[in-house]
């Protein structure tokens, strides 16, 4: 019985104040036919010290590659102190605060965040979280839809080169409603959205234009000229990016003339571990005179009775649990760890460290693509400036190069025909701040001999390195 | 004082930003940001110090009672939250190949299979990133049941009024209209209102038992029959597992589709307000449309399963495979827990809850449901105390902060006036309970004697009560620098 | 300049505050002779995730050997709450809690822990910690020599069952006070004090007598005996055990017909990882009249103004700080952060959790050296009852074997003819409640195959096992 | 609440202990003990929220400014305590071979000739655990010189009455006499009184500069050459070392052996009291007597050297090689400052305490040495305050916390009256520094127009004044149930 504090005698006492004979009788409007026999199949249950040794088993397993993968996951070095903090027992084990005065803590934290975020993206609010990214950007395009006065229709144009993944979750979520996502191609020379494509749309009625910045490849987007295409087409923008670029590159609310209407993406690069894929956490921020159509939690600086300052949940009438069926999402439970960590995140580093942080990015990938198109048959695959991540194209399949370099504990990169088989032999490779020149080096080194290995039709798996 | 306040141009923590700063000549001016955003410019120790006093301003479960009902505020196990931050874990790429991700997934499929087992169902899915995404699984689950069958016509999902709100809000982002069931005096479904509000346009239908109201639905078994006869499909709403774990399944009930809250029932932390998890499971009329990914085993490799692999899936919900670290965290509970420390945890949430309930009742509090057996949770109504003494839930429940405990769930159900929603938990002693007796008859001595300290409360904590009429008439959602 | 928050403008107005030009100027006072040019060798800082990634390495390079190794320091199950409470910044950044009361966390902590430890010696006092267990040892000796008013020896009687480095550290810190360490030799058969050497001093003027329990090589000593022979010349009784084990055995505080004096040790075994050696902690209990003869601080439990219960240090005049060249020690930092962790591990584990950790260790113990002396050529070196540690002879040196096994990451435990030249091939072996079956079979096989392959002669490193 | 008083008979963390109970038939029945030791019995999650609001009471540097005087509370770095604490340095056992410990060795290898380089010293050993250990230590290799000499008439060790209370309790633990020597008006030491003391029977001198009075000693050449000639060698005590990093070394200065506490100058955390870390550097004279063990390179592999390598050594001064973990936290530290960063905090940590100094005189404030420059920590007298008002250093200590700050070290060093010993460290930022000035101003307002709001103090914390003498009359070392 771990964590029950019950003795035998509290069990007699309290069984006797309700007046049972045992606990079974609790139960008792249970009928007898849904009792659940014994939980077959489930063994009994482990110390600490036993599950401690399986999980650190289970860590070890899976080694500790060197990673060149990006694609929505970044691994960014998180100051100590930010996870130290976020797991004190009380920012861990509090809840959503409902209550105000007994919660000052969390509230003014999400205060402070929604401040940050919102500077970040030069936007004017913005959300307590949303799930992740992926979902963010779904809740973005139900937003839009719902916000967008002058438009009647339900379609949405989304870039190719938004993550694929993201799009998939997009579908997921906004196919049930009639919402319609129309697809628009991506040059093939630059990388980035194909702006006659985008023309091409021009008069027709959309809800909203995505605008990824920057887009999969790491291509930045022409995000001026597309947020004023939907400016002067009534759609509103909505714009995808990820936060840590935001550091150095132009942030949603400059887009264009007006600014993009909703800015979302993924806070990952802000202090969540890459941890298999999550908890990451979904912002969203958009202008003030769309607060009300906003899903997700939001936080007000207010008063108390004497007047001192104070923060509480506000303009709840838009959730669930006010609204019900009529609220802007069913979102609930949010990412508020997450947020804690990137609050603290964000006030570590300040805007001269993230600036730092993202300029260092981009010089490892530029140090990175250099040396990798410096071997044989590795060329560039998109003219476009690039930020963060880059297109390489190999001269052979990705899938198999990748096989052998993660023999050798590299993970090299994401293949890209898996999403769009146009991009054959396509690589996409991303080195943050935390990649090292010897890191640079040693991927340059073994890639060229996976190269030549493949060519000769070795069989590579076989082949041994001396490194 | 705000983090924003501490901050001077120029300051910084400079251990943790990288040195120098490489050349952005590759990046064409006009994509470029032109000024710096207003983040907070402090020290190391400057950001510390503010959090961590910060943190000390927040009520906590590792520092307070918090009976906050519907929300499973139990202990969380720090071995959990330690080996789901094994540095190995934290380091794992989501899209590392299946080479390097046998351990990860292994705990990954093992969740799976313990979750289909305590649950009844055939299979689960561990994408969903929290209970209200969970339950939009589900219901789009049912949807493309029925689509798949060509059954266009059901365009309704049924919710008792007591339904928590994320029901019907789900419901509706699948694209449902929502009927409303009401609920007889004694806590359960009225059979006959269902019965009625049943038909060919009847999708499903969204329950939790225990409901939110504490009580135990005790004619599920009809009420499932009902449905199924109607063609519709049962949504299990897993926020109150806690009360029944390895004593009842829902897959025995007759659910077709459940979620389970993982920050709830298997203790992950519910940090602030998140992250939790809200795996789905099914029976085997709705496996074939689980969100993506799921984890498989061919007796040798785990790996996941995409769209690819299931094409009938409803498809993904997130960008990777959902809240991975929380799914960690519940494994390392529900093994620790095993078979029979999952019973306990319905036997023991249960015997707190009923012991609270009774001796509440002692003392002159009127529960909701007197003819019902608390579940893991129970309602009492100061609608009586709000009459006579003039002092309401709300009043007692920020004298009760004042008194070093957290405030039950307060006006929600919403059928059930001046109500609080008490759920204890079984990892609370029973001198706590006994504790929080205590201190509602005190309040209520002090309402009827100085009914101004209840009315006023709280006073003991960083501010007195808010003024949220303000705060949503003139919001400021965001600190501005003096002018 | 990591962790300094001063910007330019503010060193500017600070230096106008006080008057100088620079901060150089500030150092006007230091002879100009004296001042120090460059750090040379000293390298440039390294950001934090610079030397993460260093230290990661390194903590990476030592490996995570089996390790049977005990001799003083034990691989215990620590739960995981310990270290992340003891952790927290209240505890881990305050110091001696000289304000007593902005300091009743950490005070009323040490009076938990004063009675926890005092329980589990069954003593009626206990400190607030010393350095270690061997430095205890030490003061333990001191203390006894001023503590025994009928006794005008400096001498005190030390088995050489005692661990070795123990008595280096005794012997380190006594000898300048010319205080005479007396060694007693064990048994050869049983492996504890010989109970005829020390009848042998009857009559003799000591101040003091050891007790180890368990001593060194894991034997159990006759503890009662060898307290009466102390009491009954006038000896005070000095018993150095082992904390966990007094889960489980007979505690100082009731052996022989009155009980040790003082009794003292390592606190490691109650939450303190292995941590190459340390912080651990020393102990040291006492009888209530002995009190002011106590080394280290104290912290009592008073009233304050307004007549509520606190905590704070007390029976200062013992310490330095206050009686200065008089003081009964010299300490003044001591190992506050780990009787944190000590007094979490205890409420934790409780009596029963910690004799329930004690009685594995000895079945694990019983288990090893079954499956070892079931081995060739290996048998237990001694008879008398062990606990935590066996001493097993094998049938070749120990040190090539214990290589051997290291170069397939087993740590085979401590070559005990370092110490005990007479101890020919003796090795002493320790399992703790964290070692599980397969663990103990991969050594007991892995041993086998090493016994076999030196009695071979074969080249043992070159020898590759199929495990 | 003590935690016992949490305690129920029988009630457990259930998932902490090993599960069954094996058997102890082996051990005789004598052996055992006869009945359990009264430990508290509690739940998980019981022990957790008590240590966490325990926790919650104490002051900290995370939480509160924190200037006590001579214990350089500046800080601690995060990334310190978790580097040190990754899964492979807290699982290293200190027996652990060669082959298994070059990681760490070479971790501890560079530490020493880290701080051998910044203190001008030939040879370190991180052997000792805390300050007054290396001054053990130190003093005892003093010891050992002299008597491999054969100079056996040295009896006495010198100590200014300034000095920290360890100086002399140290040099009598190594079998010395001590002997005080005065200090002048202006802080320095009296050299005419040295000259006076110094003999034959001169072991040697026990000296911090700056000295516990917060300046710094001028004539320290003159004061190496006297004590030299006569015979005797320098200790350097290394609690101040933080005012001079990288400025000033004590090797230069003409010590000959010093002692570093890395919980002070290199940010190591103070834990409640410690643990701390005093390695003790020397100068090529005392090499031979350092205690072991000692780390070695030899250009291909680190080992450690005991006894056998190091026959001279004074010895071992714990049972492995000291509080490793807190070595691996300064040398964290050491690295991510560097060299230009260890000077800095010479620069900014004197630049704090002469700004704080001059700003509480502007204020009205008496400093001890007002002809002096402050070094990184400065003396006030609060004998005026308490003459005129009443109000002593006492009251004023105890007001501050209630200010949210905590108190400066007071009445010590003992010679100053009414004595704050104020040490802001280089990490505390101006805003910080001009708020303590405000609270200090307010207080003596207070002191003039409300003395008992003064006297009376604290007010806020968890408990009022606390009686000391009460305490100490009447000794209750620990608990005991209530008959
Ligand atoms: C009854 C009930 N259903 C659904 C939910 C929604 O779950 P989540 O908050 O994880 O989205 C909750 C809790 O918040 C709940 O209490
Ligand atoms: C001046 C001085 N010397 C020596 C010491 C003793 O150091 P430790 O406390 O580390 O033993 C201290 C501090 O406590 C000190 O301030």
């Amino acid at each position: 019985m771990p964590f029950i504090p019950h003795t035998e005698e509290e069990l007699r006492q309290m069984l006797e104040t309700i007046g049972v004979a045992a606990i079974d009788d609790l139960f008792d409007e249970i009928p007898a036919a849904l009792r659940a026999r014994s939980l077959e199949g489930i063994g009994p249950g482990l110390s600490e010290m036993e599950i401690s040794r399986l999980m650190q088993e289970k860590a070890r397993q899976d080694g500790q590659p060197l990673c060149f993968i990006g694609a929505g996951a970044y691994d960014h070095h998180v100051p100590a102190a930010v996870w130290e903090i976020a797991t004190r027992g009380e920012f861990y084990t509090a809840y959503t605060p409902y209550q105000a005065e007994a919660s000052q803590g969390t509230l003014q934290l999400l205060y402070e965040y929604q401040t940050m975020m919102a500077e970040l993206m030069a936007m004017e609010v913005s959300n307590a979280s949303l799930y992740d990214g992926a979902s963010a950007l779904a809740e973005a395009v139900l937003m839009a839809v719902r916000a967008n006065r002058g438009s009647k229709s339900k379609r949405v144009l989304i870039p190719r080169s938004v993550h694929p993944a993201y799009r998939a979750t997009v579908r997921t979520i906004v196919r049930n409603q009639g919402i319609e996502l129309e697809e628009l191609p991506y040059d093939a020379g630059s990388g980035h959205t194909d702006l006659e494509a985008l023309e091409g749309h021009a008069g027709e009625d959309f809800a909203a234009l995505i605008v990824p910045q920057p887009n999969f490849f790491g291509v930045l987007e022409p995000a001026d000229p597309m947020a004023e295409v939907a400016a002067a087409n009534g759609w509103l923008t909505i714009a995808l990016v990820n936060p840590l670029a935001m550091a150095l590159l132009k942030p949603p609310g400059e887009w264009g003339g007006a600014g993009a209407d909703i800015a979302c993406g993924d806070g990952q690069p802000l202090g969540a571990p890459l941890s298999s894929g999550g908890p990451y956490f979904g912002f969203l921020c958009t202008r003030q005179k769309l607060v009300r159509q906003m899903p997700g939690r939001l936080v007000g600086r207010t008063r108390d009775l004497e007047g001192r300052e104070g923060f509480t949940l506000t303009l709840q009438a838009r959730e669930q649990h006010i609204r019900r069926s009529k609220a802007t999402s069913n979102i609930c439970t949010n990412q508020g760890l997450m947020v804690t960590a990137a609050t603290l995140h964000m006030a570590l580093l300040g805007a001269e460290g993230l600036a730092r942080t993202a300029a260092a990015c981009h010089a490892n990938l530029g140090r990175l693509v250099e040396k990798l198109t410096a071997l044989e048959g590795i060329e560039p695959r998109f003219a476009g400036p690039a930020f963060h991540e880059s297109v390489l194209k190999l001269p052979m399949e990705v899938a198999g190069v990748l096989r052998t370099l993660a023999a050798h504990n590299i993970l090299g990169g994401y293949d890209l025909q898996r999403d769009y088989p146009e991009l054959e032999n396509c690589l996409l490779v991303c080195a943050t701040e935390s990649r090292t020149d010897e890191d640079l080096e040693k991927y340059a080194v073994n890639l060229e001999r996976v190269l030549a290995s493949r060519r000769q039709g070795a069989c590579a798996t076989m082949v041994r390195f001396d490194l | 004082m705000l983090i924003f306040q501490h901050s001077r141009p120029g300051r910084r923590a400079r251990a943790q930003a990288p040195k120098e700063k490489a050349g952005l000549d590759a990046i064409p001016e006009q994509f470029l940001r032109r000024s710096r955003p207003r983040l907070p410019e402090v020290s190391e120790l400057q950001a510390v110090r503010h959090y961590t006093r910060l943190s000390q301003k927040n009520f906590s479960i590792d520092t307070q009672f918090y009976p906050l009902g519907s929300c499973t505020m139990k202990y969380n196990p720090r071995g959990a939250n330690r080996l789901a931050m094994l540095p190995g874990f934290l380091a794992r790429h989501p899209l590392a190949p299946e080479s390097h991700s046998q351990g990860f997934l292994s705990a990954m499929h093992e969740l799976q299979e313990i979750l289909a087992k305590v649950t009844g169902m055939a299979a689960v899915s561990l994408a969903p990133m929290a209970g209200a995404q969970g339950e939009f699984a589900g219901v789009a689950m049912i949807r493309a049941y029925h689509q798949a069958r060509g059954d266009g016509g059901r365009t309704e999902i049924l919710v008792p009024d007591a339904a928590h709100g994320t029901n019907p809000a789900s419901a509706v982002m699948c694209g449902y209209r929502v009927r409303e069931i009401p609920t007889l005096a004694e806590g359960d479904v009225d059979l006959e209102a269902l019965r009625r509000a049943l038909g060919p346009q009847t999708a499903g239908i969204m329950l939790t038992n225990p409901s939110t109201l504490g009580v135990f639905e005790r004619h599920i078994a009809t009420i499932a029959e009902m449905v199924h006869e109607a063609g519709g499909l049962l949504y299990y709403d897993g926020a109150n597992l806690n009360a029944i774990l390895g004593r009842v399944r829902p897959g025995d009930m007759g659910f077709d589709v459940i979620h389970v809250n993982l920050h709830k029932t298997f203790s992950t932390p519910h940090g602030g307000g998140g992250p939790g998890a809200g795996p789905v499971g099914v029976g085997e009329r709705l496996a074939p449309y689980l969100p993506v990914p799921l984890v498989d085993f061919d007796g040798h490799d785990y790996r996941l399963l995409t769209e690819k692999e299931r094409p009938e899936s409803i498809g993904r919900l997130s960008a990777f495979a959902g809240n991975a670290g929380v799914l960690l965290r519940a494994y390392v509970y529900a093994k620790m827990l095993g078979a029979e420390g999952m019973r306990r945890v319905a036997d023991y949430s249960t015997l707190n809850a009923n012991y609270l309930m009774k001796r509440l009742r002692a003392a002159g509090f009127t529960p909701a449901y007197p003819s019902r057996r608390a579940t893991h949770e129970f309602i009492i109504t100061l609608k009586q105390e709000a009459k006579e003494l003039g002092v309401n839930a709300m009043d007692f429940a920020k004298r009760l902060l004042d008194l070093g405990m957290h405030a039950p769930t307060t006006y929600f159900p919403l059928l059930v006036p001046e109500c609080f929603l008490i759920e204890p938990t079984e990892t609370e002693a029973k001198e706590t309970l006994d504790a929080f007796v205590e201190a509602m008859v005190r309040i209520r001595e002090e309402a009827r004697e100085a009914p101004e300290k209840v009315k006023g409360a709280p006073w003991t904590l960083p501010v007195r009560r808010l003024d949220d009429v303000r705060a949503a008439r003139e919001p400021d959602l965001k600190w501005e620098p003096p002018a």
